[in-house]
């Protein structure tokens, strides 16, 4: 399998769903290359053995065989298995089986030209209040600096947040100004930034690490440099890093 | 060789060339105007459950005028009937009946245009003014007597009017949605102040446009389907026009043709009062 | 039928149009434009019925401008005495039609578990 | 023949009978023709020179992705001229002018190059001639669908010149993107996009009204339905998809462009702020609303791209092996089935913008059931080749070549089909790769075969086999060289629409190797326009010094456009034609030639 996944470029998964998502990839690449390389000797077989000169009158019926019924129910059936047996059930756990919101760390992501802001709710577990009408380009969660909830939120605008490994994220996606595309490539995580919609993605990240988020959706003319940076640490400096940003200012932080 | 079957239907299908073709694109009109209804059913659907008089975010109900639309509508199926009639007509071998019920048909057309153009007008004129104390009202503007057409709150400080007379809607007069809670209306006067003429202040208004597509998705969707609409009976209404006043010479050569003519441009006519047979519960009365 | 040189244009005309049976057609079209009319005053003393829920004040409407089209198409359009040809296209159409409305209004309300829809500043 | 025989349904009197001269002159012959050849003609010069163009806008892309913000050689300072500093400083091609040649590339080769050279040009040319009628139903229809196309061309042209450039948010047009892009101009780029595009459907669907009723009605006495060439079928199923899908598209757009002039909000959502602040409109809207159309027509749109292509390559292959089609009437059910599910997969291009589990398996499920359909279709042309006697002309050569290419783009639309790997895929060049696959090597060698196949019959004239197969050689390895890399950089994790060819996102988990590639594509690229001069040369060179036709005849075929005159005079046939049999009887046992013509009694 590891095989396989070199033989196609995969670079290494640094979640927990992650290599079940590679194995479909690993399958149908498989059952792709295995059609591939079937027809393509039949067709290479059969224009060299049926040229002008080696075969100067055509047969009138052509082949007589139904094997190809035989290859094409065979195609359905495999596309049906991985289908079933595979994607249904990835997907099923991607969007349907969220981890309980308390046994997990919640965060929001917002996109915004050309950026990712993400937001925690602080030591409180609670979030401040937020509406758009106080959304701006430095506020880009609408947070009211009032609410008293909002005092301790941690918001990360524009710059590195951390993610402690080894715990499930749900990650509620959304966008202030047009549609982009969170992408977590060693995660194998994607999910469009809709404005307008808040939708969870969850991941288990696995690999202490730097990673980026990329925003694959063209957003407009800076789209190819919108990224934003996440560590993923461990436990404990994920802790003290929190504690010390939830006290500075939380909700304050931006401006 | 010739272009067969331009008059006489193909013996197989039963059909000439034009009737085809006049099917076909009303297959393709179906999916115009399916797209636009299911946007109409998505706007609607996802539309913020806010309430009137706030009709620039909510979906407002009830803010067309039910008795002209009721009355339009008994205009277009008028002309429905006249122009099969005119078809029957040509069908018995009677041009002057033909051009009789068709010159019914272009005026019920033209009575269609000019009343709705007139609604048109009726919401051109109408507003909303959101206010600093965070309510809204409807109604007409009073500059003088008579309700402008297009303003924006640009308009009124570029007019530098201190305050603006505004007759204002009951809203007892619109019909809410079962369910759905009536709002706490504030203006002063109460069930009676029957279109209470308001002088406000323009340093108090926030916001302040007519109904026009921008001011919500109920209003752009109504104008873009309408005036999709409008169109339709413009085109067919020429086309149908040409016949009746330019189809003499064609029916002293080729009657048969003119009547093919007459029915295809009559499938057209149909299929344009078929969609307002939809559009006009969807939009003036749910 | 009483201009007598143009009179080859019924007789050439397609099914059967003899005199006779183009007069009973003609009543049906007035009958049909009047169930039309009715129709559409029915609609709307439908709504000031005050129907106890959403729902049902919308299915009448569409039920009653559903049997509307139904007598325009069918009788207006002849589309009751149409060919094979014709059905098949607009069969096919008024599938795809369905289909669209349906899918559109399925994908949009089939979201993932906790998504919030109408807003983006809640999480 | 007079054009005032004839009429378009109710909606053709807007362009009176005014061309109907006996001694047609310049104007009436060339531009207001209403002979369905030369219309075909029009189209299919005009999609030539787009498909050139959209090119040429290409190979500019491709430069600044291998040498992000190097100077464009030749062409930097023409267009730091023409298009002002913000779009090319310094003949530099700045991000905005690489958005809008990249939404432009994808609507020029789709709409303006691919559709009408594959439906317009191909389909109006041939489906007459081989249902043996005398020209489309609705000639002066004809000529309106070509103009509007025309105009729609000119519209969008026209828009690198206004002030902030084309359209720029992708052939997509994603809402919000595609309002808020450019909204301080009143007029910019994606209004004329929009309205060039509402031109484009417009005449789109009147081609499809004519095509479609034309094979209906316009069949010769015998010509059955499944006595139609594969071609005509395939034409006729792109009618239908034509049809159906363009209105919603056209409804979108009129939609959106009411956004952009009128600031509707129709696609934009409650709570729009954008950096400058919040943006002035209503709200309400739904930007999944425009995904939803978008996709309900573009889906089918591919199909619209590939099916012509199909027709065509059968009709060589036949030709070419001297055998009937295997399984014909398979091949006629499964375009049947491919046209229909067409309209029921679109939501696989929308799984990651929040699908719910149910709604999404059913989405994959028929764009699983829909490979089986091509997969049927490619079989059976797989299988004629068994037993045939393979003559290797050029076109001959472009339509084998079709095969591979199409089982590679189409295989690798699976892993996009399925939802869960196309987590991973999704926007990464990966989709690019499928899709030129099928689309440039695809389609584009299909209708290079087919132009090269029915140039005989328009002109009197072959072009010339060795430059053909110089052209095809070339094209061939440059294409896989070019498609086949961007496998391995959507696998490795680059996104697609990146301006500075992903260096943004380098040493972090992403492999560098892919800038290497990008340089590989770009040469080959370059390589490959070179290889089109060939092919430029011939098809201009042939007119005049290419070898003379011995028969109206000359690849030995069954069908009935063999059977006209050549050139084809203006209504096609000197008597009637009638048909006796089906479209490839080659090969006959016992008969004494190794072709029966369809219009051959007996
Ligand atoms: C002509 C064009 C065309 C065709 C025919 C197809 C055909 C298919 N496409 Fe593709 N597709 C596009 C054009 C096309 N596509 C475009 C333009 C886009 C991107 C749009 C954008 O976002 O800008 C796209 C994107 C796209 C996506 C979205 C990806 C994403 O954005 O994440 C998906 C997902 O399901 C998909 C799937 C498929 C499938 C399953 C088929 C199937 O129909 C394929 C079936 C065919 C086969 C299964 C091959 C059968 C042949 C053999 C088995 C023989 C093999 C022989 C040899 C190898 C010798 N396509
Ligand atoms: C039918 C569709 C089609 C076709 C044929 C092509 C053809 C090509 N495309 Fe394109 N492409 C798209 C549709 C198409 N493309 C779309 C929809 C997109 C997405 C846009 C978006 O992001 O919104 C895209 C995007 C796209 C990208 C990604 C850009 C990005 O994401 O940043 C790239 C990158 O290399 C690319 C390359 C090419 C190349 C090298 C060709 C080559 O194969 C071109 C080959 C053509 C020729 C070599 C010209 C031949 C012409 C002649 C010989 C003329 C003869 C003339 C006369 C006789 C008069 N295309
Ligand atoms: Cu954000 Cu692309
Ligand atoms: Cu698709």
């Amino acid at each position: 399998m590891e095989f396989f996944k070199r033989l196609l470029f995969l670079p290494p998964v640094a979640s927990a769903h992650g290599s079940g998502l590679d194995d479909l990839l690993v399958y149908v690449h498989l059952l792709m290359a295995a059609l591939f390389v079937g027809w393509l000797a039949f067709f290479v077989f059969a224009v060299v053995k049926h040229t002008r000169g080696n075969n100067p009158k055509a047969d009138y019926h052509g082949a007589r065989s139904h094997f190809s019924t035989y290859a094409e129910i065979g195609v359905a059936a495999i596309e049906g298995l991985l289908l079933l047996g595979f994607a249904v059930p990835l997907w099923a756990k991607a969007v349907d089986k969220f981890p309980e919101e308390k046994d997990a760390l919640v965060i929001q992501i917002m996109g915004q030209q050309f950026a990712w802001n993400a937001h925690y709710a602080g030591p409180d577990g609670k979030w401040g209040k937020q509406d758009f009408q106080f959304a701006s380009a430095t506020n880009p969660f609408g947070l009211d600096a009032n609410d008293p909830a909002a005092k301790d939120d941690v918001t990360c605008l524009r710059e590195k947040f951390l993610l402690p490994v080894n715990k499930e994220v749900i990650c509620k996606i959304s966008s202030m100004d047009v549609i982009h595309c969170f992408k977590l490539t060693q995660m194998r995580v994607t999910q469009d930034a809709l404005p307008g919609m808040s939708i969870p993605v969850h991941f288990k990240p696995t690999k202490v690490g730097d990673y980026i988020i990329t925003c694959a959706q063209l957003c407009g003319n800076l789209h190819s440099t919108m990224r934003g940076d996440f560590k993923v640490v461990e436990q404990p400096e994920f802790d003290k890093w929190f504690a010390e940003k939830a006290k500075a200012g939380g909700g304050g932080s931006f401006e | 060789m010739e272009i067969p079957y331009t008059v006489k239907p193909r013996p197989d299908t039963g059909l000439y060339n034009a009737k085809v073709g006049i099917w076909l694109f009303l297959a393709s009109e179906v999916m115009l105007f399916g797209a636009l209804f299911s946007s109409y059913i998505l706007l609607r659907v996802g539309a913020l459950d806010g309430f009137w008089p706030d009709v620039a975010t909510a979906w407002p109900h009830g803010l067309l005028n039910i008795p002209i639309g009721t009355f339009n509508t008994a205009v277009l199926i008028i002309s429905s009937v006249t122009v099969v009639m005119a078809w029957a007509a040509l069908k018995a071998g009677n041009f002057a009946k033909f051009q009789k019920f068709m010159m019914v048909t272009l005026v019920c057309a033209l009575g269609f245009l000019c009343i709705k153009s007139y609604e048109y007008n009726e919401k051109f004129t109408h507003y909303v003014i959101r206010l600093k104390d965070g309510t809204a009202v409807t109604g007409h503007l009073d500059i003088d007597g008579h309700s402008p057409r297009f303003w924006t709150l640009d308009t009124v400080t570029a007019k530098k009017l201190a305050s603006v007379k505004v007759h204002v809607d009951v809203p007892n007069q619109f019909r809410y949605p079962v369910g759905m809670k009536r709002p706490e209306v504030a203006h002063e006067g109460g069930a009676h102040a029957e279109h209470a003429a308001r002088e406000i202040k323009t340093s108090d208004i926030t916001f302040l446009q007519a109904f026009v597509p921008a001011t919500g998705t109920f209003f752009a969707i109504y104008f873009t389907m309408t005036f999709l609409h409008g169109l339709h009976v413009l085109g067919g209404a020429l086309v149908l026009g040409y016949f009746t006043f330019f189809g003499k010479k064609m029916w002293e050569t080729d009657p048969e043709r003119l009547t093919n003519r007459i029915e295809v441009g009559g499938l057209f006519w149909h299929f344009v009062d078929l969609v307002w047979i939809f559009l006009f519960p969807v939009m003036y009365l749910l | 039928m009483s201009d007598s040189s143009h009179s080859h244009a019924a007789a050439h005309g397609h099914d059967a149009d003899h005199g006779h049976d183009l007069e009973s057609h003609k009543k049906i079209y007035w009958a049909v434009g009047t169930a039309l009319l009715v129709g559409t005053v029915v609609t709307v003393l439908a709504r000031y019925w005050e129907f106890n829920s959403v729902s049902l004040t919308i299915a009448v409407a569409l039920f009653i401008a559903s049997i509307k089209s139904f007598l325009v198409a069918g009788y207006f359009m002849h589309l009751l005495s149409e060919k094979k040809t014709i059905y098949l296209m607009l069969g096919t159409t008024v599938a795809f039609f369905i289909g669209m409305i349906a899918l559109i209004m399925w994908s949009d309300s089939d979201l993932p578990r906790g998504s919030k829809a109408k807003t983006h500043y809640v999480p | 023949m007079h054009t005032a025989t004839t009429h378009a349904p109710s909606h053709g009197h807007a362009h009176g009978g005014a061309h109907d001269h006996h001694e047609p002159g310049f104007w009436s012959k060339y531009i207001f023709s209403t002979d369905h050849k030369m219309i075909g003609i029009q189209y299919g010069i005009t999609s030539l020179i787009f498909l050139f163009f959209g090119f040429l806008l290409m190979l500019a892309m491709r430069q600044q992705l291998a040498y992000p913000g190097k100077a464009l050689p030749i062409v930097g300072q023409f267009l730091a001229k023409t298009l002002g500093d913000d779009m090319a400083k310094d003949g530099v091609m700045q991000a905005d002018l690489y958005n809008a040649f990249g939404a432009m590339h994808g609507t020029i080769m789709v709409f303006l190059a691919i559709v009408p050279l594959a439906f317009g040009a191909f389909g109006n040319y041939v489906t007459p001639l081989q249902i043996g009628a005398p020209d489309m139903a609705f000639p002066r229809l004809n000529m309106a669908s070509y103009h509007l196309y025309f105009w729609g061309g000119a519209v969008m042209l026209a828009s690198f010149f206004i002030p902030g450039g084309a359209a720029k948010s992708g052939w997509t047009s994603y809402s919000p993107l595609a309002t808020l892009a450019d909204r301080d101009h009143l007029v910019n780029g994606q209004t004329l996009w929009l309205i060039g595009m509402v031109l484009l459907i417009t005449s789109s669907l009147l081609g499809a009204v004519n095509f479609i009723t034309t094979i209906i009605q316009l069949r010769a006495k015998g010509m059955t339905w499944m006595r139609l060439p594969f071609f005509v079928w395939a034409q006729f199923v792109t009618g239908f998809l034509l049809l159906l899908a363009f209105p919603p598209l056209e409804a979108a757009g009129l939609m959106q462009l009411a956004d952009n002039v009128l600031k509707t909000s129709f696609f934009l959502p409650t709570g729009l702020v954008t950096n400058a602040g919040p943006v002035p409109v209503s709200g309400g809207g739904s930007p999944l609303l425009w995904q939803y159309l978008f996709w309900f027509l573009a889906h089918p749109e591919v199909y619209v791209l590939i099916l012509p292509a199909m027709g065509v390559v059968s009709e060589i292959i036949a030709n070419n092996t001297r055998k009937p089609l295997w399984g014909y009437k398979s091949m006629v059910y499964a375009a049947l089935g491919i046209g229909f599910l067409a309209f029921i997969v679109w939501a696989h291009h929308m799984y990651l913008t929040g699908m719910g589990t149910k709604i999404s398996t059913f989405f994959q499920t028929t764009t699983m059931m829909i490979s089986i359909p091509s997969v049927i279709i490619l079989t059976a042309l797989f299988i004629s080749l068994w037993g045939g006697s393979i003559r290797f002309n050029t076109p001959m050569l472009f339509a084998l070549a079709f095969l591979p290419m199409f089982g590679i783009g189409g295989l690798t639309g699976l892993p996009l089909g399925f939802n869960a790997s196309d987590i991973y895929l999704h926007d990464s060049y990966y989709v690019i790769g499928h899709f030129h696959y099928v689309v440039a090597p695809g389609t584009i060698f299909g209708l290079f075969a087919g132009v090269y196949f029915w140039y005989p019959k328009a002109t009197g004239r072959y072009m010339s086999e060795i430059l053909g197969k110089i052209h095809f050689a070339g094209s061939f390895l440059c294409m896989n060289l070019i498609f086949a890399p961007m496998f391995v950089q959507g696998l490795k994790g680059m996104s697609r629409r990146m301006y500075d060819g992903g260096s943004t996102y380098f040493g972090n988990g992403v492999d560098p190797a892919i800038l290497d590639l990008n340089k590989t594509i770009t040469h080959s690229a370059i390589l490959l326009g070179l290889f089109q001069i060939p092919f430029i040369v011939n098809f201009f060179l042939s007119l005049w010094n290419g070898k003379k036709v011995e028969s109206d005849n000359p690849w030995q075929a069954t069908t009935l456009d063999w059977q006209t005159p050549t050139p084809p005079p203006h209504g096609n046939f000197a008597t009637e034609p009638v048909v006796y049999r089906g479209p490839y009887e080659y090969s006959v046992p016992g008969a004494s030639k190794d072709f029966i013509q369809q219009g051959q009694p007996g």
